[in-house]
Parts: C-alpha cells; structure tokens; sequence
C-alpha cells in the first residue's frame, strides 16, 4: 500500500524534503510501524527520527498515538510539537 | 470564523467586523500576538531578528475551526475570530488575533483565553527564528502545555 | 495611561499605540465594552434605546489610575490602557476599553481580565437606561461583585 | 463646619441637585452622623437617603466606610453602587 507523507519544521529540514508518496511494507500496519520502517531507511531519516519522543503524528490531518492504523491512500504528517500562537 | 493568512490584518476593522449589526454583543475580547524580538526561553539572551511560521495547510484550517466550535459549544458567543498568519515576519509584526463576542463580559474573556491557550498547542504551526547565531526551531513551551490542560 | 472622555475611540489605533516601537511585547490583551439593545438583569425582555453614562470627574481619573497601578504591581506589563465613555450612548456603541501589553501572553490576559473586573466595581460611573417604560438607572449585578473579590 | 457635598446618578435625581456647600452641626464627626444629619433634614433628603443599605460614600474621593471621620472643608460624595464598565 502507499502513503502520502508530509514533514515539517526540522523534521522536513532534516530528512531534506517536505513530501513524499511512500510505498509501506504490508507488516506496517500502524504509525508506530510506521516510524521504525522509515528508521529503518537509514541516513536522514535514521537520524531524523532519532529521538521520537519529540515526534508528533498525524493521519488524514487528525493528532494521532502510536497504535492509529495507517492504511492505503493515507495523508501521515511527522513533525515536531507545534509552536505557533 | 478562522482565516490563515500571509497578510497583516487590521485589528480596529476586525473587531468592528464581529460586532456589526448586533446590538445583542456586550463585550469583544481579544489577544493579539505580536513577533518580540527576544527569545523568552533563552532568558532573552538572544536576539530575534525575524521569525518564520510554517504551517500544514489544510489541517491548519482543520484545527482552527474545531478550536473555534469548542469555544462556542462551552460559552455564549455570539462571535468568535482567528486569524492566523504564516511566512516571515519581523520584530512588532502582528502572528495572530483571536477576538470573541458576546452579551457576557465574562464569556468573552474566558472563551478568548480559551481560544489563545488552545490554538498554541493544537493548531500546527512551527516558528522558526533567526538569531545572530542562525536559525533555530522554536521549541514547544512546557507552560503552554500546561495552559492548555488547564482548560478540560 | 487612562483616558475618561466623551468622544468614541479607534480600538486599532489605541492598540498599535500601546505596543508601538517595543518589541519585547509579545502580546496585547483587550476588552471592549459595547451598549447592549437590552438589560441582561430585566432577562432580556426590556428593550434600551440609549444609555447616559454619569461618572465622578476627579474621583473617575483617580480610581481608575489606582486600578492600572494595582495592574502593574501584580504582573509583569509594559503597557496598560483604560478609557472610558460617559454621556449617552447608543446600541452598538463603544463604553470602555481596557488593553495590556506584555512580552507574556498569561499577564497581558489576566491583567486585562482584572482590570475590567475592578473597574466595574470601583471606577465611579453610573449607567441610566432609556426604555420604553423610561428611564431607569442599572442596578448593580451581584456577579460583578463576586468577580473583583475573586481577584482578592 | 462645612462640607462639599456631591449626590451622583438617582440620588442626585432625587435630592434634586448635584452639589451643595453644608454647614454641619458640631455633633456630626462622621459619615454616619452626615448621613443622619442629612436624613434629619426631611423631604426630598429623607426619601433619597431612606435605605441607606444601597448608599456608597466617598470623602476626598475615596470609597470610605460609616466611620470615616468628616472634617471642615471635606469634599463628600454620597451615590448609590456604581455601574460602569
């Protein structure tokens, strides 16, 4: 199935582009999934996604945890805790 | 109402805007957040020079309007506003206004507070500054944080 | 800075004034009064067709110059701003407005908060009320009472 | 002694005038005494000040109680709770 990524802030500095239409592994099945698969690409994004506490998912433009399914034909946006106001 | 912009706004025309016509509203409340050009979290050490918003177009829009609904569900509005601009921005330079109406003082105030703590922790915007050392992401405010758990 | 005076006021000029050439101010905080069609207390049914707002000349400067210092000595505020109507008023019309200054977002909105509370309770103004039955003079809401003790 | 005395919104309505100069009886020393002084007066006085649970007064503009002391040359100002805002 393929997804399509959005990043922001540092993170879309640091891995280098703002977007990105992904295709998944079938055994990723949920955004915690998610993130170890794209960990798992290494480089920017290994490093980007170094320290996930500091990560914030949303799919289809909802917050979501760890265990939100990601399915095919979705919008997933990673970025950091917001700071706007 | 919500509106994401890159244009300033004028604050006096806005205000008038949301009361127009209804002779019901009591009292408008607003917050208007301005670029300072200091970082609070640096203990004002640093100097800002400019500010950069970057927001996620879509669910930006998304996000405000449920912030708004929840603010009416909870109070007697007869009105509420945000806008929200993005892109550069300089020191004095207005970021964002929320303003609420209503025929109560205290609905007003309460849901415009409401609106400000809410939006800074929900709305997906990300400040970048640049510093006489570089740019810098902002980082998220634990008291901000706090703010909006104050608010369930 | 305090202002007591007949003529209306541009709240975005009052505004841009406030925060003008200081960019620590990181927030503005204001409430606007405006003359409500109706009294909130007579439950909505009893229709105002104008207000004529008495004050104290002298007593009204002073307490409302205590009440923004009182502002001052509690948060941390660059800048606070009273003014406040008196004469008569038409529905939609502005009465007061109370604006703070602050580079943080928390003092400008409780010091605003508190100083219309205050005011309400302690700047000398009377308010009478054109109805169709006549006029009659606005009694005062026990809420308001609650609402400056709760500042205590 | 004499006072300066200030009636503000339906007080004022009701004693009929805004401000007048008094001259006080030795006997008042206080804003209980005027406000005694001034009922004792009768007519327009007595039903203004006839329930004095809803008269708020200042002496030199300040919000005082029943027994703040009155002096010679005192400006008092006696109206009922204020309502602006």
């Amino acid at each position: 199935m393929s997804v399509q990524l959005l990043y922001f802030a540092w993170l879309r500095a640091r891995i280098g582009r703002g977007e990105e239409e992904l295709e998944l592994p079938p055994a990723v099945r949920d955004v915690a999934g998610l993130l170890e698969f794209l960990r798992s690409r290494g480089g920017r994004y290994a490093e980007a996604l170094a320290d996930l506490s500091v990560v914030r998912v949303a799919v289809n433009q909802d917050y979501v945890e760890r265990d939100h399914p990601v399915r095919g034909g979705d919008e997933v946006a990673i970025f950091p805790p917001v700071t706007g106001g | 109402m919500i509106r994401v912009q890159r244009e300033d706004f004028d604050i006096g025309a806005e205000l008038d805007r949301l009361a127009a016509g209804n002779p019901r509203i009591g009292g408008i409340a607003s917050f208007v957040g301005l670029v300072r050009d200091f970082n609070l979290e640096a203990g004002g050490d640093d100097r800002v020079s400019a500010l950069t918003l970057e927001h996620y177009p879509g669910m930006t829009e998304k996000k405000l309007a449920e912030i708004e609904a929840e603010a009416h569900r909870r109070w007697p509005l007869d009105a509420a506003l945000i806008i929200h601009r993005y892109g550069r921005l300089e020191p004095g330079d207005r970021i964002v206004l929320v303003a609420t109406a209503s025929p109560h003082r205290e609905a007003a105030l309460a849901a415009c507070h409401f609106l400000i703590d809410w939006l800074k922790t929900d709305a997906p915007f990300w400040k970048s500054e640049e510093t006489p050392r570089g740019e810098r992401w902002v980082e998220q405010r634990a008291q901000d944080d706090a703010a909006r758990k104050g608010w369930r």
